[in-house]
């Protein structure tokens, strides 16, 4: 294809075992990267997706197996291995500085820097890094900082920041979960120019479409073992999704038809100073609102408003007709309003503490008598959930940071229904979670919105808002744009709304 | 080397876990100072007097407690120290103006009580402003009003009984009184900590405070309570203290704060937040005191004291982490 | 003498050249006497250090305890303990409340040292001008009766050309007390003369007069120690400043506590006796009303005299 | 993007926002004014460098502190480094007072470097808490000042003339420790802005766990802010000793308090990741002329500690409001 012989892989993983207590997260796992290929790794929540590209870096140490690059065995003892051998990988946890400028998140570890001084060239790491996130197709500014920004915003820096390392083999761990169309569109365009520039790229993802609009060859992954190797025209999105999970999943976004019942949340020319104005719209029971929109256009603003993270200058909500200032989120949530946060690791979940902890973590007082805890408080409740949301752990009792990116977001599910709160604002709720996860997330959110509660939802996935909203609203740069009914909304519409009307 | 606990996400080992272990080790180091105390100093186990060396510095152990639980919520207080000498002198002037003593106590509680408040009332009003910084600076303003009300004139005289509170025994055995009453205030302590949703919601906060405000947890209420509480028990730590004392100065209990951390820290309890609990803190506080009743019982030089006692926090902390690398490496090569 | 005894020193704080000279002294009379010196104290000068220490004496059962106090009042409750344990109590240098102790060992007359450092300073200043006081901490037992002496001395009619301007306080750091100086100079253009009745604060002293170039123009006197005044004697920063000997000091009192536990002296009101080396000496009454022995007047050290003893202490 | 006029003005309000510490410029200014209406000799050019004299050994102590607490650690130690350095070298000079004044510097320099390393392994590679270690090490440190002296203190007299000089001198109207304080601040700009370890600090401190990821060997990192500060440390306490003409063993008792005041009052966020080098310049400053200016406006000295206290409350409420104010500002500017 590329003029390499079939068997000289740039990489090639043999049995690769890794065990953490209790957890075989690999078991035996084999895997090859060809010169200038996307190669997709695909499995369900906790198959060992990430875990098999941080051996790949030498982030983690396999228990067994050997690790060959160019046909040479090797061994990833530290990250600085890995990079050494111009492995460049964007991990599914951002690993960035918080405190420090996306410019120097992005050169960190291989600055630009004066030959004979060492004296680091500011200005051209600047100009460099513009440029890597114009490619991108986003306008950041360099100079802005790393902890300011949202988490998609955050994702295209790691991106970029990959990009400047100008690696022979990228790895990507769900790049795309938290972007929407038009930067997926770029990141599809920059992968293709590096395959041709010869760049091997390892491309994890829950989305089929990348897949198949990107990919080679795909690997599939099933609780800790390799299911096997396809070239991606060879392999139907049924039998992809058959490898995976075991079975077949017929339907993606089984939103049931439901009769839109009064309205419960009312908000009107709500604004905040330099982030979003003029805000209006309102919610019924048994609707799901979606929220469109492209990354940066402050659909997490608003909602955090609503939820009282964020005090809100201008505008009012009203919830069942009745105006409450809200200024906190225990008095969002008084009111039944509960929020799924889009930054799962920093904002929906306590790391440390299990995931009976962290489920039970809003909803405290209902498991204590006078303030003090009843034993095993809330365990039946998580208990529930956390078959409910099939997280794979081995019990309620794991921590919650060392479940699989998937699996943590299924606790912040499960932590927001835990609440029995009637007005659900869910800020990107499949992020990350595998099909058939998913699946039963919609399942839940139909459900819910059948027994009269209100959803809104935040997504920068098109299929999931054309499937499960009722109604659509657009934001771009702040503001509402447009709002479609669920027939009139589609695709093209949707775009257009997010980035020409308005101006 | 860290094959084993390494993930991207910057975690931990297990909290209770980690904790449970720690306490075992802090009772393991008191058994084995106590050991080799008897052995340097026939003294050392005289039953009163180690109950009496034990009281010494109970009024310390007051403020550990919710010192411990301010580093769990992931903040810090350095102001106790200067609470307690505001309490202390405002407690004494107004006995001297006439109050009765049983309500000149109550000042020094209540003094407390608004110097703390004053503090978590302006790290949880005004964004921005860290708990380093405020109690730092309340630290010396508390101190300095200390000094404008009194001057420099001390202030004593108190009836009798109050003395009990430091230097009496309960009935005719030798336990000291103090003794007694630091102990409900530590059960105290303990349970609310580690038993109730206000403790759970504590460690919810240290772990990860944004999370837990989109949780819906009131987190500047709990914190305003966390540092209140200090107050409160800083103001009780006056009480005591001035019992002992005898009398009233502004500099009392100058610089409290520092070991009063040092022991939290000592006991488990992780300055980042989150981690630690106040059994260990108890603990901490014992193996301190032992150490330092031992080494005055051999009559070790203040100066040589200071570097004995340096040396072995450094090493107690140390000692788990030399444990662990061992262990690793021998499953590693075993 | 039939019986050792275990004599231990308190100190304010170790690591002062003035206190190492104090246990110089008690350990000759421990020598002459035959009986063991203890020498202990806290870090930093603080009462809550000495009572651990005094705690830990007790729990030792020596058989006496000699304290240079931290605080007057605060350290009563701990050596009534000692002396309801039968430990004998002694103050010495900075005393403590009668109530807390059998007898203290005064180095010199408060009244005496508090007038002749302003009759010092007035000889200096030709009985006029502004002067100021440069203390210790503003809690400070001794520091404070000197000052009151020193107020009482200037309302005699020959100090009225001269202004007690203000007290401030170096708390015996270095840094603090030479900002303090420093500070006087500029809040006071026509001060005329400090004194600092503290080690610390004097050497300070001398520094920032030297440094801000007011040699002869402002005149300091006060109590320090010759080692660290040389320098602004020899410069004439400080042309006289006083002190008694701290290893006298140390030795009276260590002495006096071995012939009180011997037996030798009861320690009644006008019992006078023998201090070895030391002479003669008799117990008094004590200005607070307890009782003290004297150890005699302060030395006073100028250029003439100030090399032979700045090796000394 | 199209109007560069609106971008350059949102540009400018942003680097005003990047400087964090604008507040504390105002306060400053205006608290010199208000003392100077009281005593106006505080604003004459001889009391300023006097301020600045002051200030000198506390803006090279805040460098190292500001160093070790972007790491999310603390030094401690710093305080009894200070007393321990300046004992060794005072010692070494009564025994070799033939030694030139600007090698006590380096000598210093070196022996507190030492200390430091010393601390950074136990932080670094003994994995002991920051807050415990150097706690441990304030101890050690300052118990061996006083074994090491004996008890005794290094007077004025026993020191080289030339080495009292040293701190009394002049050059080009400026006292040497404030032109050595300079020079530091000028390598230290530089080494934090402009080298890639002096940006690796900051990365370690922003986030550990990533740093490694990306191959900083972040133990590296931590040993050598110890380090550095020991280094500083050691200087600093051979300033002190030239300073004062006296070493003590408790020179710098509680001195730590107020170096972490200077930083945090400079922004120095005590959580990692956070400082600035004009931050606790300015810190240092106003906490040097709260000591300065205390002693010269006649207020009781019972007051002066109630009144540092609340000066440093008002210094960094007043920075947050006007920070807060430009960043509302900023946000106006933004279009929505
Ligand atoms: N630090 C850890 N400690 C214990 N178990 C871990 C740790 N990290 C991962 N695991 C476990 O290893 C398994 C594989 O996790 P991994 O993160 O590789 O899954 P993944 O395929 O990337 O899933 P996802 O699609 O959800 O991201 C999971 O069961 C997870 O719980
Ligand atoms: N006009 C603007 N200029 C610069 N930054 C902006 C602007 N508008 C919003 N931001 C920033 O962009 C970030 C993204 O906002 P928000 O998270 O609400 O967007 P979103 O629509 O949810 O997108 P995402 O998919 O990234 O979450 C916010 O942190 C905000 O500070
Ligand atoms: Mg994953
Ligand atoms: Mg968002």
């Amino acid at each position: 294809m590329n003029g390499l012989k079939m068997d000289t892989y740039v990489l090639e993983l043999k049995n690769i075992s890794k065990y953490f207590p209790g957890v075989k997260a690999l078991e035996e796992v084999g895997f090859n990267l060809k010169k200038g290929e996307i190669h997709a790794l695909v499995g369900e929540n906790g198959a060992g997706k990430s875990t098999l590209i941080k051996i790949i870096t030498g982030v983690l140490q396999p228990d067994e197996g050997e690790i060959f690059f160019h046909g040479e065995k090797i061994v990833f003892s530290d990250p600085t291995v890995a990079q050494k051998n111009l492995i460049a990988a964007i991990y599914q946890n951002p690993t960035c500085f918080p405190h420090l400028s996306v410019t120097e998140n992005i050169f960190m570890g291989h600055p630009i820097v004066e030959p004979r001084t060492r004296r680091l060239l500011w200005n051209e790491m600047n100009a460099e890094a513009m440029r890597l996130l114009k490619t991108l197709g986003s306008e950041l500014n360099p100079g802005s900082k790393m902890g300011d920004l949202s988490v998609a915003q955050q994702q295209m820096v790691e991106i970029a920041k990959a990009l400047s390392l100008d690696a022979r083999i990228l790895i990507m761990d769900e790049p795309t979960a938290a972007l929407t169309s038009r930067e997926t569109e770029e990141l599809y365009e920059i992968t293709r120019t590096l395959r041709k520039k010869g760049t091997s790229v390892v491309f994890i993802s829950h989305r089929f479409e990348d897949i198949y609009q990107i990919a080679d060859r795909v690997t599939v992954l099933r609780d800790g073992k390799s299911v096997g190797t396809w070239n991606v025209s060879e392999i139907s999105e049924g039998e992809l999704i058959k490898a995976m999970v075991g079975r077949e999943i017929s339907q993606l976004f089984p939103k049931s038809e439901v009769p839109i019942g009064d309205e419960v949340l009312r908000v009107e020319g709500l604004s905040r100073v330099g982030y979003f104005a003029d805000i209006s719209f309102s919610l019924h029971e048994g609707e799901i609102l979606g929220f469109s929109g492209l990354v940066g256009s402050g659909r997490s603003e608003v909602a955090q408003a609503i939820f009282g993270i964020h005090p809100y200058d201008g505008g009012k909500i009203f919830v069942r007709g009745k105006e409450v200032p809200i200024d906190s989120p225990w008095k969002a949530m008084e009111m039944g309003i509960g929020y799924l946060p889009e930054d799962r690791q920093l904002q929906g979940l306590v790391l440390p503490l299990t995931i009976t902890d962290n489920i039970t973590l809003s909803t405290l007082d209902r498991y204590a008598r006078k303030g003090w805890l009843k034993s095993r408080a809330g365990h039946d409740i998580s208990q529930k959930l956390f078959s409910l949301l099939k997280i794979k752990a081995s019990s309620i009792f794991d921590k919650t940071y060392s479940l699989s990116g998937g699996n943590q977001q299924k606790v912040v599910v499960g932590k927001l229904l835990a609440g029995e709160l009637r007005i659900l604002i869910m800020d990107e709720p499949t992020k990350g979670v595998d099909v058939g996860a998913k699946s039963a997330i919609h399942k839940i959110m139909s459900d819910l919105a059948a027994n009269g509660f209100a959803l809104i939802m935040i997504s920068s996935e098109m299929p999931e808002i054309l499937g499960m909203s009722d109604s659509i609203v657009v934001m771009r740069e702040g503001r509402i744009t447009r709002t479609f009914s669920r027939e009139e909304a589609n695709q093209e519409k949707l775009l257009t709304a997010a980035v020409e009307v308005g101006r | 080397m860290e094959s084993t606990k390494t993930s991207i996400i910057p975690g931990g080992l297990s909290l209770r876990e980690v904790f449970l272990r720690w306490e075992w080790l802090l009772v393991g180091l008191i058994v084995g100072v106590s050991i080799v105390n008897g052995r340097l100093s026939p003294h050392f186990w005289d039953y009163a007097g180690l109950m009496d060396a034990m009281a010494v510095f109970l009024e310390k152990g007051f403020i550990v407690l919710p010192v411990a639980m301010i580093l769990i919520s992931g903040e810090i207080d350095i102001s106790v120290s200067s609470i307690v000498a505001l309490s202390s002198v405002l407690m004494a002037l107004s006995f001297q103006a006439g109050l009765p003593m049983v309500l000149a106590i109550c000042v020094a509680v209540a003094v407390g009580t608004a110097c703390g408040a004053f503090n978590g009332f302006l790290i949880t009003r005004i964004p921005g402003l860290s708990s380093v910084i405020v109690t730092l600076a309340a630290n010396s303003l508390f101190r300095g009003i200390a000094y404008i009300v009194l001057g420099d004139r001390a202030v004593g005289g108190f009836p009798r009984w109050y003395s009990y509170l430091s230097w009496g025994y309960l009935g005719s055995s030798s336990i000291p009184f103090i003794i007694l009453a630091f102990g409900i205030v530590a059960v105290f302590f303990g349970l609310v900590l580690h038993k109730t949703t206000f403790g759970r919601k504590v460690y919810a906060i240290g772990n990860n405070q944004v999370a837990a405000r989109f949780s819906g947890i009131p987190v500047s209420r709990i914190k305003l309570i966390l540092f209140t509480l200090a107050g409160v028990m800083s103001g009780l730590a006056a009480v005591f203290l001035t019992s002992k004392l005898g009398s009233s100065r502004p500099n009392v209990a100058l610089g409290y704060e520092l070991e009063v951390i040092a022991i939290a820290v000592l006991g488990g309890v992780s300055p980042a937040g989150g981690k630690g609990g106040i059994p260990g803190a108890i603990l901490a506080l014992i193996l301190m005191r032992l150490l330092r009743y031992g080494l005055g019982l051999i009559n070790v030089p203040g100066q040589v004291m200071l570097v004995v006692i340096g040396i072995i926090l450094v090493l107690v902390v140390m000692l788990p982490n030399l444990i662990g690398s061992v262990r690793i490496s021998r499953k590693r090569f075993g | 003498y039939a019986d050792e005894y275990v004599i231990a020193l308190v100190v304010k704080n170790v690591g002062n050249p003035f206190f190492d000279a104090v246990a110089r002294g008690g350990q000759d009379a421990c020598d002459d006497l035959g009986h063991t010196l203890i020498f202990q104290g806290p870090p930093t000068p603080t009462v809550e250090g000495q009572i651990e220490i005094i705690e830990n004496l007790i729990a030792q059962r020596v058989d006496a305890i000699c304290v240079s106090a931290n605080d007057y009042d605060a350290l009563v409750p701990v050596m009534q303990r000692a002396m309801d344990a039968g430990i004998l109590a002694i103050s010495f240098d900075s005393g403590i409340h009668p109530d807390g102790r059998l007898l203290h060992i005064n180095q010199a007359d408060f009244e005496l040292i508090g007038r002749l450092q302003v009759q010092a300073i007035a000889e200096m200043i030709d009985f006029e001008g502004e002067i100021a006081v440069l203390s210790a901490g503003a809690t400070m037992t001794n520091q404070n009766i000197w000052i009151e002496w020193m107020q009482e001395e200037l309302k005699e009619p020959e100090y009225e050309n001269m202004e007690l301007v203000t007290i401030v306080y170096g708390d015996d750091l270095r840094d603090k007390s030479y900002n303090e100086a420093m500070g006087l100079f500029k809040s006071y253009p026509d001060l005329r003369g400090i004194i600092s009745p503290t080690t610390v604060g004097i050497g300070a002293t001398g520094k920032a007069i030297t440094d801000a170039g007011l040699i002869g123009q402002v005149q300091l006197t006060g109590l320090g120690l010759p080692s660290e005044m040389a320098e602004w004697i020899q410069n004439g920063a400080c042309q006289a400043m006083f002190l008694w000997n701290p290893v006298d000091l140390g030795y009276l009192t260590t002495y006096v506590a071995g012939l009180l536990l011997d037996g030798e002296i009861s320690g009644a009101v006008g019992e006078e006796f023998a201090a070895g080396r030391m002479g003669e000496k008799v117990v008094t009454e004590a200005e607070d009303g307890g009782i003290e022995v004297l150890l005699g007047p302060p030395f006073r050290f100028d250029a003439s005299n100030i090399d032979e003893w700045k090796d000394v202490y | 993007m199209n109007d560069s006029n609106h971008v350059s003005s949102v540009d400018f309000l942003k680097n005003l926002r990047g400087f964090r510490e604008l507040g504390l410029v105002v306060f400053i200014v205006s608290i010199s004014l208000l003392i100077g209406a009281r005593n106006p000799r505080f604003l004459t050019w001889g009391n300023l460098h006097d301020m600045l004299l002051d200030t000198s050994i506390l803006s090279i102590l805040a460098i190292g502190m500001m160093l070790v607490l972007v790491t999310g650690g603390i030094d401690l130690s710093a305080e009894s480094g200070i007393a321990l350095t300046g004992m060794i070298v005072g010692l070494t000079l009564i025994r070799y007072p033939q030694i030139p004044a600007v090698l006590t510097l380096f000598m210093g320099m070196a022996l507190g470097a030492g200390f430091g390393a010393i601390t950074g392994a136990i932080v670094a590679g003994g994995r002991v808490i920051p807050i415990i270690a150097t706690l441990g090490m304030m101890y050690v440190y300052r118990g061996l000042t006083f074994i090491v002296s004996g008890g005794r203190w290094v007077n004025a007299y026993e020191m080289p003339d030339d080495f009292k000089a040293m701190a009394t001198g002049r050059l080009l109207g400026f006292s040497n420790l404030i032109l050595i304080a300079i020079v530091v601040y000028i390598v230290f700009t530089y080494f934090i802005n402009h080298t890639e370890t002096g940006r690796q600090i900051f990365a370690v401190g922003s986030n550990r766990e990533a740093a490694r990821i990306i191959g900083i060997r972040t133990n590296r990192i931590i040993w050598l802010v110890y380090t550095l500060s020991g280094a500083l440390y050691g200087l600093a306490g051979v300033m002190w000793i030239a300073r004062y003409a006296s070493a003590q063993s408790d020179s710098a008792s509680g001195y730590v308090f107020t170096i972490v005041a200077a930083c945090v009052l400079g922004g120095v966020a005590i959580t990692g990741g956070v400082g600035s080098i004009s931050g606790i310049l300015l810190g240092s400053i106003t906490i040097g002329i709260i000591n300065n200016a205390l002693p010269m406006i006649r207020v009781s000295p019972f007051w002066r500690t109630a009144l540092t206290g609340a000066i440093i409350l008002i210094a960094v409420i007043v920075n947050i409001a006007i920070t807060r104010n430009i960043e509302r500002k900023a946000l106006l500017q933004r279009k929505i």
